[in-house]
């Protein structure tokens, strides 16, 4: 019954002057988002000398990377109207499929493509459940979030696998001082941002997060698209599992645990819409970076978790009523 | 009667929404002992109205008094507690709950943590059912009762909450004339109990057999009061609207081509069961009925939202599968929805976003947007179409009603369709932009498209098209060529034939 | 009413049958699994689930979910832990109070930030889930409550009763079971839940108060779960700052949506969450039983869930139809 | 004020919260205080895999001296120890190591002497049920290291000991750490073996929990528990007769030991050399033994009602 209230709402007002040009570039959230990231940088500098350092910082942003590259594409899912809790178990599923093949001396491209192959099949899972059976994506990811690292657990049990030394180590791959998994995160910044902001394809998905009703009467194919995003972020997972097991250079079944809420904290902190239809690429990419420098920070300065905890359980909330603020002023 | 205490005064009540004024001081008095017909076109403010003396919602100016003190309604519930009741203009229910439940709840007995009484709430179910003639179990859930039967369940609940004004917001829409007449009957015995009753409706036969005087609303302002007898149909007429009706219903006459699209049988179990009707180029076909009957359903299915299970559709004499809209839109089908905010627009999204949703082909040769060409096509449909607004970038939710579905219009003319399905393209919009929406559907009939018109307004459809289909609970009932088309005809082929039978 | 049983009946029917069925398949293969005993074992088990269950039921029914249930159960144990280790005079039922008292506030405060700021439930109790946890490690100083100072009598009452030695903690669980059954099968208010969950837009407009209801069903989410906490004390004779209370939330809801709860609000049986609750405890007492290593648990709670959600589509596909072809 | 060129030692617990841990860092702290080094005590929030890692790269990135840590993973940690120990940081694992990659660390400080821990258990349920019937192993997850030796060393004994000959090990158990999953093994352990005579538990968390089950049956008589535990969260189960002995050392004295040994070894006086010894206060004589594992005693303690009250930890 709500359509009939919106629908009057429409029919009732006149159009409304433009706002001004300033007002639609400053009052967004990806600038609220850059504002604390620059604020976050002096705090985490004043509370410790030990700091500001750049390749300390880029050191740090490798152990998130993996998460915030998973969030770039978690930000299209939510962007669409959609959510995907299940890509950290994921990562640890297909990383440890693929550990468990090359220990059982599967040729390691073969135990590579079953880790890829596993994150993309466990994304066609969720795709199906979502856009198949119209089952609330939440839920079915709290579900599968379970399940994958369940299965996760009883392929490895509660131990670690090796895996072979040459695979190790691709956070100290530098290119030009900068470590592989930061690349890999900037660059895809770069790809999605264009496939979202300029292309058909992006511009699809907003319209679906928008209002998926309408966007399949204009001959939009939401559940293609939508089920294009689940294999996506499956098989984006996938291959931060495996870039994970390089960085630790062994696998377990609890890789990555926990690691649902910083992909979600990441996308909400660059101001994506929970609700879809809003956010953008660049939001999160400033996010995870103000996430790394906050917890980088209150680590450096041997602050309890506890306040780590605290601060990132606040700044969620703070964020997305801020995100909400901006957004019902920017409608009015 | 004006002697008598006027048991609503409302003095001077306008209400804003937005920037927006749709009620404009507006003075009132019902009194004990009278139904009270409300009339106006679309959007001219009776919802609102009755809204605001159910305690919906709170006038942005002006004073209520009943029965002679000053009173403020705060909440929906207050104006129960006060003794008024709204029937809401489209059945609010609860789908999971029981009749019974959705009878009693809300009443403002009792206390919250006090007991359901189960047991005599179904009783008192009963019996509110069997008054009103309507034959459904109480203790089932709400969900799946068609929208007749939800209507009944309303009107029960007015019934029963004891109130001493009633308002009754368009009940009549999805009845049969027997269910009709049942519920007549029970207002004046409510009336003759010297309670007040509001009713409002479209259909004028209604309003002289049930009302003693009537107000008529334009533009969120009251123009007349006066008791039924005194005016002709032509007075009324001429007070809702404002001018004659003949001024904007005409039809071009267009040259009629072949078969653009065909439709043999088309059934969803549940929805429509065999439908067959051809629609020719150059044509405009109406298809009338009673809410509910499944037009939209056959729209639907016909642009592959929710195919049918069997049945064919022709594109221009071939058979052709549409399992997605993006299939009917590839073939030269487009639809413009009869729910403009939920299946039309994007809300927050801008106009130019808006008009070029449906050619990403145009907008985007590889894939890759290209601004300057979408702003171009945008800019063109603004100016034939004549959209009025601030900026192309502008989200469309800031648009008018009737500017947005100039807009939706628009998109679908971007597609060069054959064949355009409508669905209900002038709810909801102004008179204004009405007349200029027929002239538009006009145009595009000579331009030798193929139109499917879907309206629950008949002066409409009379006016506009060369042939009227009716449906009736999901069948095609009739074919009428123009000549032979009324009022009349069309009514008694809307009229379902089962639920008559069984009624009676 | 009989006709609303029989057809709301079939779920829960169906989850006792899975039930029976289970039993018999574990009997056949470990006989023993077929005592009072391993009654004894799974009612043991479930008390703490139960209890949070019913709260969720209720917010779940409303169209919202509460993620931070295992938070707030760990904050509550923890600060009535703390009473009872640096006050061991006050008089230790009073802990009862604390701890309902304080589980209550956080999740009033959920309620709150759900109502006047207007954001959705799960990302603000995704929220609080971390913070009522940071909280707690900073209100203990990460230190735990070891067993000595856990009031005896409280521990007593997870292991026996006058009643047939039966212990309290059951009772405990099952009178909130019955309460909650009454509570929404019997009263206006929770009558009143259904239906917000059922219409949220219908809700107002029947004189439903809706904020006053969402923020009760939140605040008595938070109250069981802060019974849940002082139970834990009593039940594990600790409180953990990092422990206690981790992954209540997913057991409680895995258990809440195999009852047959709907995840969108209005449709839902205390008897059902209830079966729910009841089949994971089975399922957790049998796996050992069994040898059945505990790492498949974990696999075994997510296939539940995902096959709970297919059993939910397909008893309802009618519902989902027609909500299909509103959003189609 | 510390002198500027003080010592910089940091211990990294598996997580916050973590009651051993608690009498382990007072260890650390006693032993720093007496030293005149600078202390601090980090850990994540949960044990999992990879939590310790930003917190390692944090004290390199402070310019610790020395980081002694309990590992969360055998192997997951070798990359950045081996970038600690390229910066000159001295790299210790306290209390459990990582086996396997022992060349990624410095040395190791474990309370006691492994190898024989299997023995000394064996032998405690022996004496409790007269060397004779069934026993149980309640265990924490399949694959923690420390107690899969012991859980090895107790099996050994079993079978080359006439002296239990009569006993007879009927089941190995994991209840991964967790008080609800140990219960409801140590649950399934009554059901499956009805004439079980005695448990094994040689971790902290499963001791509590059997002792628990036990208790609440009303069976001390019949079923005796035993392992490792801690004496604060024992010490009511063996007021009550619940338990009668269980076993474990002080941690308090590894803090204190792997306090002494860092800063020797960074001021050169002792010697990180399989068989150097060197001097403790209160311990004694301390010898580097292969594999440059350091052990704070020489055997198990024993509680029981007698003494569990001369315990604080
Ligand atoms: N909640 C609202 N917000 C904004 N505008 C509204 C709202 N409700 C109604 N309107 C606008 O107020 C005007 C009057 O609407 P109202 O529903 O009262 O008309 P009506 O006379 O009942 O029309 P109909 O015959 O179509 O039911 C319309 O222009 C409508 O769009
Ligand atoms: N809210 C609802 N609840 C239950 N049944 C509904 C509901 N809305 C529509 N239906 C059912 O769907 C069928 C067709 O409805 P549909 O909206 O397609 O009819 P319509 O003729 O297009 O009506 P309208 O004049 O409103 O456009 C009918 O059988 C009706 O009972
Ligand atoms: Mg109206
Ligand atoms: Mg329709």
């Amino acid at each position: 019954m709500t359509t009939v209230e919106r629908r009057s709402v429409a029919a009732g007002r006149e159009s409304a002057p433009p706002r001004p040009l300033w007002h639609t570039v400053l009052v967004r959230p990806e600038t609220m988002t850059l504002v604390l990231l620059v604020v976050a940088v002096f705090a985490a500098s004043a509370l410790s000398p030990y700091f500001l350092d750049l390749s300390y910082i880029l050191r740090s942003f490798t152990l998130s990377a993996e998460f915030a590259i998973v969030a770039l594409v978690l930000t299209m899912i939510i962007i669409a109207g959609e959510i995907d809790l299940s890509p950290a178990a994921n990562m640890a599923l297909s990383a440890c499929l693929f550990a468990y093949a090359q220990a059982a001396g599967v040729p390691m491209p073969l135990a590579i493509l079953i880790g890829l192959g596993a994150g993309v099949l466990m994304g066609v899972l969720n795709g199906l459940m979502v856009i198949g059976l119209q089952l609330p994506s939440i839920i079915v990811t709290i579900g599968t979030m379970i399940f994958y690292r369940g299965v996760a657990q009883v392929i490895a049990g509660d131990k670690s696998i090796r895996v072979p030394d040459w695979f190790i180590g691709i956070n100290n791959v530098f290119i030009v001082g900068v470590p592989v998994p930061v690349v890999v995160f900037i660059v895809l910044s770069i790809v999605l941002g264009l496939v979202l902001g300029v292309t058909v394809f992006g511009r699809q998905i907003y319209q679906i997060g928008t209002n998926e009703i309408a966007a399949r009467h204009a001959g939009i194919r939401s559940r293609r698209i939508k089920m294009i995003l689940f294999i996506l972020i499956g098989f984006v997972s996938a291959a931060a599992g495996l870039m994970t097991a390089s960085r630790l250079g062994s696998v377990r079944y609890d890789l990555g645990l926990g690691g649902e809420l910083q992909m979600v904290l990441m996308a909400m902190l660059g101001g994506t819409y929970i609700f879809g239809g809003r956010g953008t690429i660049l939001g999160t990419f400033l996010a995870a970076w103000l996430l790394v420098i906050v917890s980088t920070g209150m680590t450096v300065a041997n602050l309890l978790p506890a306040t780590q905890l605290t601060v990132l359980g606040i700044l969620l909330i703070v964020s997305i009523i801020a995100t909400n603020a901006i957004y019902s002023r920017a409608q009015r | 009667m004006p002697d008598a205490v006027p048991l609503i005064a409302a003095r001077g009540i306008s209400k804003q929404f937005a920037a927006i004024e749709v009620l404009r001081d507006v003075d009132l008095d019902l009194f004990p002992g009278e139904i009270h017909a409300l009339l106006g076109e679309n959007g001219a403010g009776k919802s609102t109205f009755a809204k605001i003396l159910a305690g919906v919602h709170r006038p942005s100016r002006g004073t209520l008094a009943l029965a002679g003190e000053p009173i403020e309604l705060a909440s929906p519930h207050a104006a129960q507690r006060r003794g008024i009741t709204l029937i809401h203009q489209e059945p609010i229910s609860f789908p999971d709950l029981s009749v019974a439940e959705n009878l009693v709840l809300g009443r403002g007995d009792g206390s919250l943590l006090g007991r359901v009484p189960w047991a005599e709430m179904t009783r008192e179910a009963r019996r509110l059912m069997d008054l009103l003639g309507v034959r459904i179990d109480v203790t089932l859930p709400m969900r799946g009762l068609s929208i007749a039967d939800q209507q009944m369940v309303e009107i029960a609940r007015a019934l029963a909450s004891d109130s001493r004004l009633i308002i009754m917001d368009e009940p009549t829409a999805p009845l049969t004339p027997k269910e009709v007449e049942t519920l007549f009957t029970i207002a004046r015995r409510l009336r003759d109990e010297g309670r007040t009753i509001i009713f409002i409706s479209h259909r004028l036969e209604e309003v002289r057999a049930l009302c003693d005087r009537v107000t008529i609303f334009r533009d969120g302002a009251r123009i007349e009061t006066a008791p039924i007898e005194a005016l002709s149909d032509a007075d009324i007429i001429r007070l809702m609207i404002g001018r004659p009706l003949k001024e904007y219903m005409h039809k071009e006459k267009a040259t009629i081509g072949a078969v653009a699209l065909a439709v043999e049988n088309l059934s969803l179990p549940g929805y429509f069961s065999d439908i067959s009707f051809e629609v020719r180029a150059g044509e405009i076909v109406g298809l009338g009925g009673l809410v509910g009957a499944g037009r939209t359903d056959v729209a639907r299915a016909i642009f592959g939202i929710a195919p049918a299970e069997s049945g064919r559709v022709l594109v221009e004499g071939r058979p052709v599968t549409i399992a997605e809209p993006s299939d009917a839109i590839a073939l030269g089908l487009a639809f413009v929805p009869e729910d403009r905010a939920v299946a039309g627009i994007f809300r927050s999204l801008s106009v130019e976003q808006n008009i070029s949703a449906a050619v990403p082909a145009k907008i985007a040769p590889g894939g890759v947007i290209r601004r300057s060409v979408e702003r171009a096509l945008a800019m063109d449909a603004v100016k034939r179409l004549r959209i009025r607004l601030a900026s192309l970038r502008q989200p469309i939710g800031e648009l008018s009603g009737g500017n947005q579905q100039k807009a939706i219009l628009a998109r679908w003319l971007l597609t060069d369709p054959k064949v355009l399905i409508l669905d209900e393209p002038t709810r909801g919009i102004d008179i204004g932009v009405k007349a200029e929406f027929y002239d538009m559907i006009g145009e595009l009939a000579a331009s030798g498209r193929a139109i499917l018109l879907i309206s629950s307004e008949l002066p409409e459809l009379l006016a506009l098209c060369d042939r009227i289909l009716v449906m009736a609970e999901g069948r095609l009932t009739a074919d009428i060529p123009r000549a032979e088309a009324s009022q009349e005809v069309v009514m008694s082929a809307a009229v379902p034939r089962v639920r008559e039978a069984a009624a009676a | 009413m009989t006709t609303i049983r029989s057809i709301l009946g079939r779920r829960e029917a169906g989850i006792f049958v899975m039930i029976v069925l289970f039993a018999i398949a574990v009997g056949i293969a470990k006989p023993q699994f077929l005592t009072l005993n391993s009654l004894r074992i799974v009612l043991l088990l479930v008390p703490l689930i139960l209890i949070g269950a019913m709260g969720q039921m209720l917010v779940i029914l409303a169209r919202h979910v509460d993620l931070s249930i295992g938070s707030v159960l760990g904050f509550s144990a923890m600060v009535t832990g703390m009473m009872f280790r640096y006050h061991p005079e006050i008089w230790w039922p009073l802990g009862f109070l604390l701890s309902v008292g304080i589980g209550a506030g956080l999740g009033l405060l959920n309620g709150v930030l759900v109502t006047v700021f207007r954001l959705p439930a799960i990302i603000v109790t995704l929220g609080t889930l971390n913070l009522y946890r940071g909280l707690t490690y900073i209100v203990s100083d990460a230190r735990q409550i070891d067993r000595q100072y856990v009031p005896s009598a409280l521990k007593a009452m997870s292991q026996t009763s006058p009643i047939f030695g039966i212990p309290w903690i059951i009772f405990i669980s099952f009178a909130v079971v019955f309460a909650t059954w009454w509570f929404l099968m019997h009263t206006r208010l929770g009558r009143q839940i259904y239906a917000l969950g059922s219409n949220p837009v219908a809700a107002p407009l029947r004189g439903i108060d809706v904020t006053g209801v969402t923020l009760l069903v939140f605040t008595i989410s938070g109250a069981l779960s802060g019974l849940a906490g002082i139970l834990y004390a009593s039940r594990w004779g600790f409180v953990n700052p990092s422990n206690t209370g981790a992954g209540f939330e997913f057991q409680v809801i895995a258990a809440v949506v195999i009852g047959g709860v709907s995840i969108n609000g209005g449709v839902g049986t205390v008897l059902g969450t209830f079966f729910g609750v009841i089949l994971l405890g089975c399922v957790a007492a049998a796996l050992p039983l069994l040898g059945i290593a505990g790492t498949t648990q974990n696999a075994i709670y997510g296939a539940v869930i995902i096959v709970a959600l297919l059993i939910d589509r397909t008893v309802r596909r009618q519902g989902v139809k027609s909500l299909a072809r509103a959003r189609a | 004020a510390m002198a500027q060129d003080a010592l910089k030692m940091v211990f990294i617990g598996k997580n916050t919260g973590n009651p051993y841990f608690d009498s382990l860092t007072n260890g650390f702290v006693e032993g720093c205080k007496a030293l005149g080094c600078e202390f601090e005590f980090v850990a994540p929030a949960t044990a999992e895999a990879t939590s310790q890692i930003p917190f390692i790269e944090a004290q390199i990135q402070r310019g610790v001296d020395v980081i002694a840590i309990s590992p969360n993973s055998p192997d997951a940690l070798n990359q950045v120890f081996d970038d600690a120990r390229s910066k000159g940081i001295l790299v210790l694992t306290v209390n459990g190591d990582i086996t396997g990659n022992e060349s990624h660390r410095d040395a190791t400080i474990l309370p006691t002497n492994f190898d024989n821990v299997g023995k000394d258990q064996v032998e405690m349920v022996g004496s409790l049920i007269g060397y004779e019937g069934e026993i149980a192993i309640l265990s924490a997850t399949t694959e923690a290291p420390d107690q899969n030796k012991w859980i090895e060393g107790m099996k050994a004994t079993l079978a080359s000991d006439a002296k239990y000959a009569k006993m007879k090990l009927v089941a190995t158990v994991y209840g991964d750490d967790q008080p609800e999953k140990s219960t409801t093994e140590m649950e399934a352990l009554l059901s499956n073996y009805p004439d079980l005579k005695g448990v094994i538990a040689p971790t902290t968390v499963g001791i509590a929990a059997a002792a628990q089950v036990v208790q609440s049956r009303g069976i001390a008589e019949q079923v005796k528990v035993t392992g490792l535990g801690l004496p604060s969260e024992m010490r009511d189960f063996v007021k009550d007769g619940t338990v009668t002995a269980f076993q474990l050392w002080s941690p308090y004295n590894e803090g204190w030991l792997a306090a002494h040994f860092a800063k020797g070894v960074k001021e050169g006086t002792i010697k990180n050399e399989v068989g150097s010894t060197f001097e403790v206060p209160d311990l004694g004589t301390i010898t580097i033994n292969p594999g440059n594992s350091i052990n704070t005693q020489a055997a198990l303690t024993t509680f029981n009602a007698g003494n569990i009250d001369d315990f604080n930890f």
